[in-house]
């Protein structure tokens, strides 16, 4: 609780910073914006309004994947009495990361490049960011915002491991810590000009930087945290996974095809890609626990869905429509058998499948982006099949990487919460249920 | 006056409840109760692992009623609920002291 | 479970196939761009940033409908027992034809007319499209993919009225067939220039092609598969009715306002009316309800609403807002008789209304664009109203038409997939619930 | 039932005068449009199709809010008997708006300004408004639809103090009446041209318009209605409240940045300032709850996003990101006080906090607005910190206006109905739930 | 040793446990039930189709009790049950042939 | 024959449900029930105001055995139950006229 008021007080701390800063800000930014209009003559970057619509309703949609999108998906998937806390551990990494990201989120990661590791902190709240700043053809702001949902996301992903038994004030400083020190350097070695973006790694929306990244944090947390006192997926409410399922998709397309960062071509074929990829691995894992497990289900359905979205994330803007089938195909069966063979045999308890789905989904998407992409869809990334088996290797390198990385970061996040703060609630409260003693509160007076 | 308790497949509780009727029967009370027996329950099936739901929803149906009509009231449940297969349940007969109807505060056989 | 396994063998074929002849097209592409570009000076369609912003947006609102919109909407209405059945019968026909649609949907129905019939197999994978492909002022992408949500919508709609009782396997026979010979046919025939469309149909966004279509099939589907067990409407979750509706309504934005094609006027008042006639209906509806049942209720709101709003999807850009005001006071009432009285006395058990509301509403909307249709408001259209009666007999021989095809084409679908698999489940795996012995799960663990 | 009979009556009669009067319109228009287009060479405004997509989107996200989002989210906090009746009041709300709106809303609050107190009926059924007609550089039509979205909510919102007790018939009338004669008036003060605009007060999205008109009716009307027999806040479904505030937060974007009326860098700022207020309420009132309650909620984390979404509402396009921080703080806290201390002191029951949130937040927005409206975010607004104090005075009479104008309507509205028709159900039907007595239906048949 | 079950509406529920508690009762069992009497259930409207709910939501309490507090207690149920309507409930009375306390092992009265 | 009515914590369930099996106790009915005791409920807090809970969710099992068994029964729930807090339960025991399965109408132990 001390804690709590501490992180209060120093929010209000910074905000005061803020508003100093700000006002700093408040002259120059008229001057900056008079040097990039006196500066625009010939080819400056304008802003183009068709790609600033889309790119604000992109990231309105990416929004909507974290709130209510996940928090439901995981929510519904988790048992009834934990279905509160698991709904709050997104909700509260959407606001935590939300708040963080405008103060030093964004700087660190796409500030001016620093010896390829990290950001320079340069516009910690945002300042220097006026009305008319522009990125590309849209305005800094959105690219800011749009940058923050997937931030967001990326921790909320990795809570579906963590679930039914971690403590809500342990996952707060999770969050924290993990957006800190595991998420910024990943998302600015690969976007903000680090050195795999240098290494010419491809991630055209976040194979790497959100989906393993996320993955392998939510295996080690999942080993580290130990197994829930009922070690089994008991769904409590389908069709929150089904209402989480379809915002997921839906928002992905802002996520996708938002990654083109304007309304063009580009966007329109990872869109495409997106929507043939998650169809035909629902199709397939549906087919494969039809044939394996004898039934088809619609948890089968919605978890091949993600698992395609997951797949061709890195790949959306890079193949062509034959590549996404074949992704789809591949996420549809390699997921299923991780999540049900091999997870059983290892025995780590992820209790939403956070890596068995995001985690090898994304590797998947990642390597096969080095094999199938296609110049002919876009001039910056070309594959095995197209004749740079060099690609393939990046790929695997980046993934190495962010994997190793990420493992050692979460740890030690984990062990110094471990000994801060615990990171379990008490047996007997977990087998009562998180929402009661985490929040007292019940998800359904029925 | 005794009180007849039967645990039936809840597929089954409409029509036993309109036979109970027609034979007079004025009242019952009726509880979602999940049984274990003979009968075995059912697999469900989340992301390719089984889980093994052992018990099965059954309803509880209680008629209290003088003793002359006891036999009728059994016969008549055994008629309408048997399917013949495992799982069909069965009937409990206990004794009873006293009834009260709270609206008048009669007592006894009037008040059933 | 051979079929099964025999389609997905199929896929993966074809698969195969598609990476071929991407391969293939991978050289020409580039080189029939640069022919668009050499070609482009004049007058040539130019890709309009705003069009294509609001195009890729409708996409992903109409894309919401299916899933999760329709498949809560319709999952909602169904009893406890059956729920997750019917909302994977929505979930795996959008997977299943959006896999088809990219595969060889598409081409049948917008490639090279043959015949006035059918399109040309020349798009088959979508070979030939590339990254700066345009159709009007839009990539060709977008435009494939806003076409696919039609497609797929449509197929789930007929769901409604099979629930409680068709196999599940049988149901995934039905979509692949039914969207191949009913649905591919008929868009090519009013919009892809088949007969119809030469004919001078009216149909804005698919009064035609996608309610009428799906609610003739529901209908006959109904009467062959015979009545349920328990042959009565008991809603298991309304508060997932009120979602889908509410997420139908929004997506119908896309789907009317995104029927022309481009961010302009002509969308301007397709929302408009589309609004318009939805609200009105709902109210209507429900002072139906209130003056004939006694007691206005809230499924009665949520169904005027969608009768609403398939009422006015062909005559959204044709008509005024008084015209959507009186197309929304019809479908306000006529179709609650249709479901509160006509159905009992015919007594066929199409379970959702599937039929009394698509097939019911696409046919008052059908027919009144014909009356209604405004010049002032799209050049293409001008109904009984402004003096062309004869508009209003081209829409009945348009509603006649598909009706006839419909209704023979679901026969004959429905007669095979009988005789090699079998339409309905036992009668007491019926009564016990479809989510049971179809997937062998649960749709609330509470 | 007699007048909800008359009602159907005079809505068919309107129509056909509509019909009329569009006919007489058809004539026109086109000459209108032609003019237009002779006068348009220079410095016309023209239709720029990305500000038009954005505002098409923008328009279906704020109608999302109302339909299912504020449906759901009062629908899950209302006890389970009362969730559909609930329901129902928002829906019926919003589709009873619509349709006033466009025969009579749209002009009465936007046409030509009379005596600064309301427009004139000039464009009533939207006569002389043809697809050409422009809004700055969107449809005229987008912009009437954008305007209708707001007025729907802004009766919804009222109904979170009215339920579980009022009834339905009650409820239908009220909004009719409210709608015209609180909402109309205010709306056209301050956009419309009347007094309140000319007077300078700022409201970038509706702090006094939305929020703190409807919290003064709720309240006004909490009071009227007197106390419920179950005088306590049961959550029936918490999940439903998650997914309302997330599509409310996502519908707000639309809300705010649409705010904008086009895809600019202002559209940007507006987005980030309400994504960042959100966030932070949330945890600030998560933090609140956490210290002086012992727990933390996840209602607590909804109640505290929503407020500071609400809070941010006036000021989004005014103020700078420091400026969206400190409204964000204060909104995570203040209203938590009013809900939990001073509601239970003063005893009125406001059932779901309608004023307690949209009352108290409002109006901490609009104040703030005064204090950090920063002229480099926008020329129109300087505030106190920029050195306009003056400001800060206009702000408090624009809500002291609103607050004395909105209570004695309310008040008037009330008595009316309450002699007409009867405000309250019967005490035993209450306990009952509303669900059967209003509407004889049941949430869930689980 | 007696057991007194009552079926009584349920937003009578507080009233009767609260009066009860004041009674000296420790501890009851109360079970969601329908009920089926003379009481006749509600009209569901779907789509313009009515659809008969027969049965009726009640609760059931349970309370074990040494003789000598039957007569307070059946009172108090009546006193507080009591709306003067059909469907107010009924009380059956039961013998008991034991009780233990699962914590503690102990037998008989002092186990209630 | 007696019935074996035993209210017990529902998290205990599995437990003494797979003891009584191994017993050789072939059935039984589970219903979900609201118990008041001395364990006294908890607080649920929505927007700052507490709100008290005052039952707590208890199973009841209930099982009818042969006299012979009741004792192994008892001591068997007693073992598998206990937490030695309070709140564990109660086991009441009555007595049966008649027990009768459905399937087949046999009558008395046979039927069990
Ligand atoms: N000894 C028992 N005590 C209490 N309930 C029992 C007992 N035996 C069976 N039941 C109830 O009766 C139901 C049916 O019993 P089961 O053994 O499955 O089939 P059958 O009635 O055909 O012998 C069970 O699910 C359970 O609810
Ligand atoms: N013979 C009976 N056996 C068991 N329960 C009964 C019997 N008669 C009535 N009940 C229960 O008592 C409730 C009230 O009975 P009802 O006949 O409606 O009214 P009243 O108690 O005023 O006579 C019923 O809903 C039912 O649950
Ligand atoms: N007199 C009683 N009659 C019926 N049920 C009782 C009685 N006393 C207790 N119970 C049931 O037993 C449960 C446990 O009782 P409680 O007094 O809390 O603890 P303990 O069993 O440890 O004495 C209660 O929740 C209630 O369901």
């Amino acid at each position: 609780m001390k804690l709590m008021l501490n992180i209060l007080i120093i929010a209000i701390l910074t905000v005061f910073a803020g508003i100093v800063s700000a006002e700093d800000v408040a002259q120059p930014s008229p001057a900056v914006a008079e040097m990039e209009e006196v500066s625009a003559p010939a080819d400056a970057p304008k802003l183009d309004t068709g790609d600033t619509a889309w790119m604000i309703v992109a990231t309105a949609m990416v929004m909507l994947m974290t709130i209510p999108g996940l928090a439901l998906f995981y929510g519904g998937l988790s048992k009834r009495k934990d279905t509160l806390n698991t709904i709050a551990m997104s909700f509260v990494a959407f606001c935590i990361v939300s708040v963080l990201w405008v103060i030093y989120g964004y700087t660190l990661t796409f500030g001016t490049d620093m010896l390829s590791i990290i950001g320079a902190p340069e516009k910690l709240f945002l300042s220097g960011v006026a009305v008319d700043s522009l990125s590309g053809t849209i305005p800094e702001y959105i690219f800011i915002v749009f940058q923050l949902t997937f931030a967001a996301i990326t921790v909320a992903l990795v809570s579906g491991a963590y679930i039914e038994r971690i403590k809500f004030s342990a996952w707060v400083i999770f969050v924290i810590l993990w957006m800190t020190i595991a998420y910024l350097p990943v998302a600015h070695w690969v976007w903000g000009g680090g050195f795999l973006a240098k290494d010419g790694a491809l991630d055209f929306a976040g194979g790497t930087v959100v989906h393993i990244n996320a993955g392998v944090a939510a295996l080690v947390g999942a080993v580290m945290l130990g197994k829930r006192q009922e070690n089994v997926l008991i769904p409590g409410n389908l069709t929150l996974v089904v209402l989480g399922t379809g915002l997921l998709w839906f928002g992905w397309f802002g996520f996708n095809a938002g990654s083109a960062l304007a309304a063009n071509g580009l966007a329109g074929i990872a869109f495409i890609n997106t929507n043939t990829a998650a169809a035909i691995s629902a199709v397939v894992w549906m087919l494969t626990e039809w044939s394996h497990a004898k039934k088809p289900t619609l948890l089968g359905l919605a978890s091949g869905a993600v698992a395609g979205l997951v797949a061709i994330t890195p790949a959306a803007g890079f193949v062509n429509i034959s590549g996404a089938i074949v992704i789809g195909i591949c996420s549809g069966f390699i997921p299923y058998f991780a999540v049900a063979s091999l997870k059983p045999k290892l025995g780590y308890d992820d209790a939403l499948d956070a890596f068995g789905i995001h985690g090898i989904a994304g590797t998947i998407g990642a390597i096969l982006t080095g094999v199938f992409a296609d110049p002919s869809i876009n001039e910056a990334g070309s594959g095995l099949l197209y004749g740079n088996p060099g690609q393939l290797a990046t790929q695997f390198v980046a993934v190495g990487v962010t994997a190793v990385y990420v493992t050692i970061v979460t740890s030690l996040i984990l062990l110094i919460i471990k000994m801060l703060a615990g990171l379990r609630v008490d047996a007997e409260k977990e087998v009562e249920g998180l929402d009661e003693s985490q929040h007292g509160e019940k998800a359904y007076n029925l | 006056m005794k009180k007849i308790e039967a645990i039936i497949k809840p597929f089954k509780l409409d029509e036993v409840k309109d036979a109970l009727n027609e034979l007079g029967v004025q009242g019952m009370t009726v509880t979602d109760v999940k049984g274990f027996g003979r009968q075995k329950g059912h697999v469900e099936l989340y992301r390719g692992t089984e889980f093994q739901i052992s018990f099965i929803p059954k309803v509880k149906i209680e008629v209290v009623a003088i003793n002359g009509m006891v036999e009728k009231i059994v016969s008549t449940i055994i008629e309408k609920a048997n399917t013949g297969k495992i799982g069909d349940g069965k009937i409990f007969i206990y004794a009873l002291e006293d009834v009260i109807r709270i609206r008048t505060g009669e007592k006894g056989e009037s008040a059933i």
